[in-house]
């Protein structure tokens, strides 16, 4: 019976935003994600470009369960890392071109999730944040120990960028973000895919209250562990875009660390899709600015920049905006009605 | 055979450490349902604190172990006054983000006002030294630590077992709009029971601080441990976090003594066995956070 | 660039001939380090200042002969990660114009920065890092190590075994750095008559070292070495002095740096031995050098300190004598030549463009014996920098 | 009591079926059998264990002891998701909702719930729209054609009772469990509810706790009296009404 | 004791209570009928200063309510058994029960006379909350007001998932505490139960009060209002 309890607490998030309806504003809304994401390495510098990118994906797949799914995944690294590592290993072994590469590097990190997610899944809340990062911290210790293959703490140098022998891509930052982001968007797509699909449906209706879905005739088991996966392959694509582009993968990337990176979404808005860009760009942009103005304080900006939105804009930058027009819009759409 | 002897003596000596440095988080997490990513920074202020006053105004090591809880205590007051209470219903995932934030800055703070290589603090009078038992010698200091772990974790579980003050805070994060309906002034409880959880930080800083480097990012690591042996003991038992605590001392020392290298994820092995077998912890209530 | 090369090409005359020659009319110096975490004691923000005070030394020097007329310092904190230190270092190459990028700790970090100069065709002076990678499999031509590495620490402590100390145990943190450390600690023990009896792996980073230090005595070494660094050291120092081990056996730590010793307060650690690169109080040289360096920083150098000084200066130098800044040019002034300054004694660099130099062991002194802040270490051998370091690796071809 | 009448053709049956709770005993070696078609109500004291006897039949407890048969065949210890695709469907006591879903939404999920549709992760969720004629029907029957749109989190008490209803409906299921369906319901929405049900009764199987006798009298075949967790008597609702166990431990002295 | 004047309440834009007066005597029971979503519920969540965006007068022994906080009206007197029973999960039972403060000692009910009136919780005093049965959670909502010993009870559908003879059981508790002056806000839908402890009736429909009544009236025209109302 105490299935029956409905979730302690519930996101700040949806609660306006049930699964957006107003189609028009939908595309519009991708236009707009696209114009963004060609025109980006035109306003800042390519590489970091790229980073904001690969972060935007992590946090999309963070939010897909977080959001959709209301599972924190604390121990996303061991897939946007594994991934990355895999997708090096593979790179400079087997020099294929690098898509071929980050594929690799995806699909191993889905491997990892499916039993790892099956072991998960049916914990919930904090217990299921804290297994995930115990099999994060596992897979971080075996990259560890396992130097010669992973290099260890000097991380894995070296990683090529093959492209079909096409030159600018394999040595030019610019060149190589038009050629990687197709993946990154590819990766978002699908997600946008995902979670309007009546799969997406049935996540949100389970992250609601589980107990009623399995009443309904919903695995719920199932249905979680399958976007488990989804999210880990995700995750591992833009830990394979990253690696590439930085031409090394390092321990970082499997570290508790970056798990932390499960708060982009947030400061983004959770729920919303757009929310995990917003919050990656953020970030990133933040640190990358703030690792030349030679105030030794970092974390005293971000610090402040988390509590802030917390606080204040609770559904995140993206959730906020949104529900405000949502508001408007909905002033017109409701008049009639009651 | 002296020598496993040995270890888990150390073991138990750790143990206790660590139950009372989980303590705080267990009542802030269990109590409260607020993850508190800060208390590893609370751990890291009580260190510093008392190593700072010990420098300035020469406060020793016997009165810090009382002022500086105190102080601490002030300080989470004021943390959940300002930032917490408008979070406390919500899904712990904002309180996770809040306090890794407020975590950040307090971290910062203390390098950019003392440095990141560290704060020196003597070793406290009367504790220095062995105490020798047969071929087993063990650090005064160490044993210190141990018993007055111990004596701390029972007052605070009587606290929250003998009194009131534990189911109401309970009900009040629960449902804090009825709980107030039913007459109860949510604030006046839940806000000292938050300023506790940070006060005992502060004491296992203070405890800290003579065995372990006093640095800003001493807390950092220090955290996740944490967070396992309260997942492990099971959300909301002070209980269970004591038990835990001396668990987890104890994998660590026999992995340490037995199996080096292995011994940084014992922990974690343990704390995915124990969820996977045990979902709701050693001695956690059933329902999940 | 191509411009200054064909300029270069017109073979206009000699070093006062000025700006012509340097690319982009500025030699831009980039300092890259940790200016927040661990590495910001003992380098930081203020090897940023001891970079400047090259500067202005080699303006002092060549007035108005100097061929880098105008020079710039930068810096960026790359918060000892090595995405940003990667990303940084491309865009202080690329778009800051850098000639040469310095200091870096971190091995990952400078290993990735290494990577980028290689490909980017520019210069990259490594200080802080310790791992022999630089000038092993990935060394390149554009890279150089400067102050350390870990086989340096290795030779300069396993010295003392002809002091005594024979019996070894050897406590490391497992993980590459440690690694490295142990294996050359062990091989330089057993070359130096040594023996090690057993090697610890810890966790890293790790904070309760009890059951280590217990097992690490258990053999009744005469000294037990520890490679942890930073907190980690503080740590076992801490718990070392606790468990009694101290009036037992000598400390022996792997990599120590004076700030170190300066935060845990030198009575810790007083009778502990370790391998110093430099030490401000050691000569007049070196004394007068900390003095301006004070006046700057109102604190005491570290050897990274000095040596990123120590290595601005030279690239300086060797800008001078190549008269233009271009990379290759360069890197032919610095290579095989001999070089001498505060830093470093009897230095070469060498073909695997490590640039070896004499180092000491110090042993940290009693609380008594300390007669000024900062003035914390006794140098009791100094190894000449031919025993110094390791032979050239033959991993590495430039 | 359930040997005499075999013959006729049961769906559901239990032998034995106990739950314990950490040595409390909610159910009590309980043996049932519901015949097919007919509605069979389930009264008895709060704490009786009807509620808990729903879980077990639907999966939701396993039992301690016992075993369920539905159609002949075993289903003890099956999932609930299993059971509910055997056509098993239930209605839950104490509301169970999805806030943030509108009530065609909830429609829309227990309609695809058979059809597997919900595994596709790859299609537009516009495939539900399929649905939506019926999940219009159904909303109107239970006079929530209205409030459709909103979110469930929403509705007051009676339009979440109105919805558990719809839901339970939705999964068109040969064996419907309704725990306590006009609890909070004004009369004539309780007539109408009455009405609802006994329309779909046909040709179903109902099971039906409630404790508004003018509900079960008006609508059960037979009516079994549950009292701590065992059967206290079976029979048709004059049977049982006039029943003096019943009376003391569940009617009180009999009124409207 | 209690008076409502002129109360109207939102939620966001929509309009669920329009003037709404009303108001609750010593020692009298007035229901609230209407069907749902009329207002009810929301009407004593105002009462109980749960519900914020609202206008209009509230009044307690002509004491304002609008400055008071939930917990002080709560200790004011008022006592509220919400419809959803509001059992907390994280406690037992008996803390459920022993929770709230006594706020007027005499009238409170001792916990022992609370398990006499409800043995079935007495059996189950040491369970989690929320594992007790729909009837049990409603009998243990009714038995923690009754041991705060308010003198203005607020009952949301209180006969709601109880047994007839439980039933019969709070209507004699409830006859028995208005014997002692206090005071009840009563909403029901099951009519025949108001019908037998109310002395007057308030009619809800959209929102609007459209009709009070006294009991003997309430009676005579049940059917009618069946029809005109459908409660
Ligand atoms: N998870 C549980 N843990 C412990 N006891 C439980 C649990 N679930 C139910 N019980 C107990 O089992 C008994 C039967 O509960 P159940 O919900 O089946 O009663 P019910 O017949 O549905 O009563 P009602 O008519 O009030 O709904 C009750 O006394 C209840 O306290
Ligand atoms: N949180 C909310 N947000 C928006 N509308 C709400 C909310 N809660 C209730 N409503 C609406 O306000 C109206 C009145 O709700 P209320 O709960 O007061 O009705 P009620 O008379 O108590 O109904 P019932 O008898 O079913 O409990 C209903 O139409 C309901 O849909
Ligand atoms: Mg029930
Ligand atoms: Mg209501």
């Amino acid at each position: 019976m105490t299935e029956q309890s409905a979730p302690t607490a519930q996101l700040e998030q949806t609660a306006e935003v049930a699964p957006a309806r107003r189609s028009t504003v939908r595309w519009v809304l991708l236009a707009i994600g696209l114009v963004a994401a060609i025109a980006l390495p035109w306003f800042v510098y390519p590489p970091v470009a790229m980073d904001i990118a690969a972060w935007a994906l992590f946090a999309i797949s963070v939010d897909l369960l977080l959001g959709y799914t209301g599972l924190l995944s604390f121990g996303h690294a061991a897939f946007w890392g594994s991934s990355a590592y895999v997708t090096g290993l593979i790179a400079i072994h087997v020099g294929v071109p690098f898509p071929v590469a980050i594929l690799g590097g995806m699909l191993f990190a889905m491997l990892i999730a499916v039993p790892i997610g099956y072991l998960s899944v049916r914990r919930t809340g904090i217990y299921f944040a804290m297994v995930t990062l115990a099999f994060a911290q596992m897979i971080y210790f075996v990259a560890n120990q396992w130097h010669s293959l992973t290099g260890g703490e000097n991380g894995l140098q070296g990683i090529p960028r093959s492209f079909f022998g096409i030159e600018q891509v394999e040595t030019d930052a610019f060149y190589f973000y038009y050629a990687a982001v197709g993946l990154i968007l590819l990766g978002a797509w699908a997600a946008w895919r995902i979670l309007h699909s009546p799969f997406g449906r049935v996540l949100v209706a389970i992250r609601d209250n589980p107990a009623r879905a399995r009443a309904l005739g919903y695995d719920v088991e199932r249905y979680k562990v399958v976007v488990f996966v989804l999210s880990a392959g995700l995750a591992g694509l833009a830990g394979g875009v990253f690696s590439i582009s930085h031409g090394f993968a390092s321990l970082q990337e499997l570290a508790w660390t970056t798990s932390g990176k499960v708060v982009l979404p947030v400061l983004g808005g959770i729920g919303t899709l757009w929310g995990g860009p917003v919050g990656a760009a953020l970030v990133v942009l933040l640190e990358d600015k703030l690792a030349t103005i030679g105030f030794d304080g970092i974390g005293i900006i971000t610090g402040s920049i988390f509590i802030v939105i917390v606080l204040l804009f609770r559904r995140g930058l993206w959730g906020t905006a949104r529900t405000v027009l949502q508001g408007l819009a909905d002033r017109r759409h409701r008049a009639p009605r009651d | 055979m002296s020598a496993f002897i040995q270890y888990t003596l150390q073991g138990l000596a750790a143990g206790g450490f660590y139950a009372l440095a989980a303590l705080g988080l267990a009542v802030i997490f269990g109590v409260l349902g607020v993850v508190n990513f800060a208390h590893g920074a609370c751990y890291m202020l009580g260190a510093v604190v008392s190593a700072v006053l010990l420098d300035v105004v020469g406060l020793h090591f016997w009165p810090a172990l009382v002022i500086v809880p105190i102080l601490m205590f002030l300080f989470g007051v004021l943390l959940e006054r300002v930032f917490v209470q408008w979070l406390l219903r919500l899904d712990v995932l904002y309180n996770f983000l809040l306090t890794f934030g407020i975590a950040l800055v307090l971290v910062d703070l203390v390098k950019r006002r003392y440095g990141v290589s560290g704060l020196p603090y003597e070793q406290p009078a009367g504790l220095r030294g062995q105490l020798h038992l047969g071929s087993l010698s063990l650090p005064t200091y160490q044993v210190f630590v141990f018993a007055f772990s111990m004596l701390v974790c029972v007052l605070v579980w009587l606290l929250l077992t003998r009194t009131r003050i534990g189911m109401i805070v309970r009900a009040s994060t629960e449902e804090p709009e009825r709980t107030r309906a039913l007459g109860i002034n949510v604030n006046r409880w839940v806000t000292p029971v938050f300023g506790f959880g940070i006060g005992l930080a502060g004491l296992a800083g203070v405890l800290a601080a003579p065995f372990r480097a006093i640095t800003a990012d001493m807390g950092g690591n220090f955290v996740i441990i944490l967070f396992a042996v309260v997942v492990i003991g099971g959300l909301g038992s002070v209980l269970g976090a004591v038990v835990a605590g001396f668990l987890v001392g104890l994998v660590e020392a026999y992995g340490q003594a037995y199996a080096s290298s292995f011994s940084q994820i014992a922990i974690f092995v343990l704390m995915a066995l124990v969820i996977l077998v045990r979902p709701a912890g050693l001695f956690g209530r059933q329902e999940t956070a | 660039m191509t411009g200054a090369l064909v300029l270069a090409g017109c073979g206009g005359g000699g070093p006062s001939a000025g700006g012509g020659k340097i690319s982009d009319d500025k030699v831009v110096l980039a300092v890259l380090n940790d200016q927040s975490g661990v590495y910001k004691d003992l380098s930081g923000p203020n090897s940023v200042e001891a970079v400047k005070m090259a500067v202005a030394d080699y303006q002092k020097k060549y007035g108005d002969k100097a061929v880098a007329s105008d020079i710039e310092v930068i810096s960026a904190d790359h918060q000892n990660k090595p995405d940003i230190a990667n990303t940084k270092a491309q865009e202080m190459y690329d778009r800051q114009k850098a000639d040469i990028i310095l200091d870096v700790p971190t091995s990952s970090a400078a290993l990735a920065v290494a990577g980028v100069a290689k490909q980017k065709k520019k210069l990259f002076i490594d200080v802080g890092a310790g791992t022999t990678e630089l000038t092993g499999a990935s060394c390149n031509k554009y890279t150089f190590h400067w102050a350390y590495d870990t086989a340096m620490l290795a030779k300069g402590a396993a010295s003392q075994v002809k002091n005594g100390g024979k019996k070894w145990s050897l406590v490391y943190p497992d993980y590459a750095f440690g690694q490295d450390m142990n294996k050359s600690f062990t091989s330089a023990i057993k070359e130096g008559g040594g023996t090690v009896q057993q090697s610890i792996p810890t966790p890293f980073p790790n904070d309760n070292f009890a059951t280590f230090i217990t097992k690490a005595a258990s053999s009744k070494p005469d000294v037990i070495g520890t490679m942890a660094a930073g907190g980690d050291l503080i740590n076992f120092v801490k718990q070392f002095n606790q468990s009694g081990m101290r009036d037992k056996a000598t400390l022996a730590v792997g990599l120590m740096f004076i700030t170190d010793i300066h935060s845990l307060g030198v009575d810790q650690f007083a009778g502990t031995t370790f391998t110093d690169a430099w030490y401000w109080n050691f000569d007049k040289k070196n004394r007068e050098w900390a003095d301006r360096f004070k006046e700057k920083t109102d604190t005491r150098p570290s050897f990274a300190h000095a040596a990123n000084y120590s290595a601005a200066l030279q690239y300086l130098e060797a800008v001078q004598r190549a008269g233009t800044d271009d990379s290759d040019a360069v890197v032919g002034e610095l290579e095989g030549k001999k070089l001498n300054d505060v830093f470093l004694r009897d230095g070469e660099v060498r073909a695997d463009h490590n640039v070896i130099h004499d180092t000491y062991l110090a042993e940290v002194k009693k609380k008594s014996e300390v007669n000024e802040p900062w003035d914390y270490e006794k140098i009791i051998n100094t190894i000449p920098a031919a025993d110094a370091y390791e032979p050239v690796s033959k991993a590495c071809s430039l | 009591m359930a040997p005499a009448r075999t013959e006729r053709e049961v769906l559901l049956a239990t032998r034995g079926l106990t739950k314990e709770f950490r040595g409390f005993q909610a159910v009590r070696g309980v043996d049932l059998d519901i015949e097919r078609g007919t509605v069979q109500a389930l009264v008895g004291p709060n704490g009786a264990g009807k509620t808990t006897l729903f879980n077990l039949l639907t999966g939701f407890l396993t039992p301690t002891s016992g075993t369920i048969t539905l159609e002949g065949r075993d289903i003890t210890g099956q999932q609930p998701e299993q059971i509910a695709h055997l056509g098993v469907a239930r209605s839950f006591q104490i509301t169970s909702l999805f806030d943030q879903l509108t009530a065609l939404e909830h429609l829309e999920l227990a309609l695809a719930s058979p059809t597997g549709l919900g595994r596709r992760f790859w299609q537009s969720e516009r495939r539900l729209a399929t649905f939506h004629g019926r999940a219009d029907e159904l909303l109107d029957q239970v006079g929530m054609a209205h409030p459709a749109h909103r979110p469930a989190g929403q509705f007051a008490y009676g339009q979440k009772r109105a919805l558990e209803l719809a839901l339970a409906l939705a999964l068109d299921p040969k064996l419907l469990l309704l725990d306590e369906p006009t609890a909070g319901m004004g009369l004539e929405d309780v007539d109408r509810t009455i009405e609802l049900v006994r329309r779909i009764a046909t040709g179903r199987t109902v099971v039906l706790v409630d404790h508004n006798m003018h509900v079960v009298g008006s609508l059960a075949d037979r009516v079994t009296v549950l009292q701590q967790g065992e059967i206290l008597a079976e029979g048709t609702y004059d049977e049982v009404r006039t029943n003096p166990d019943v009376v003391t431990a569940y009617l009180g002295q009999p009124h409207a | 004791m209690l008076e409502v004047t002129c109360l109207s309440a939102w939620y966001g834009e929509a309009q669920v209570l329009t003037d709404v007066s009303l108001a609750v005597h010593e020692g009298e029971v007035a229901t609230l009928v209407g069907r749902n979503g009329a207002g009810k519920t929301t009407l004593l969540r105002c009462v109980m200063g749960l519900h914020r965006s609202l206008e209009g007068q509230l009044r307690l022994d002509e004491r304002d309510l609008d400055r008071l906080s939930p917990n002080a009206r709560a200790r004011a007197g008022i006592g509220w058994v919400p419809d959803d029973r509001g059992i907390y999960a994280s406690l037992t039972v008996e803390e459920n029960l022993t929770l709230p403060p006594v706020v007027s000692a005499d009238r409170a009910w001792p916990v022992e006379q609370i398990y006499e009136a409800f043995p079935a919780l007495a059996d189950r005093r040491a369970s989690m909350g929320t594992q007790l049965s729909g009837g049990e959670q409603q009998m243990l909502a009714m038995a923690r007001v009754l041991r705060m010993g308010s003198s203005l009870l607020l009952l949301d559908e209180p006969s709601e998932g109880l047994a007839p003879v439980i039933v019969q059981r709070i209507g004699e508790i409830i006859r028995q505490i208005t014997d002692h002056g206090v005071g009840v806000l009563l909403v029901e839908q099951n009519v025949t139960f108001a019908a037998t402890v109310a002395d007057r009736h308030y009619l809800l429909a959209q929102g609007r009060v459209v009709e009070q009544l006294d009991n003997a009236q309430f009676q005579a025209r049940e059917h009618e209002l069946l029809e005109h109302l459908g409660i």
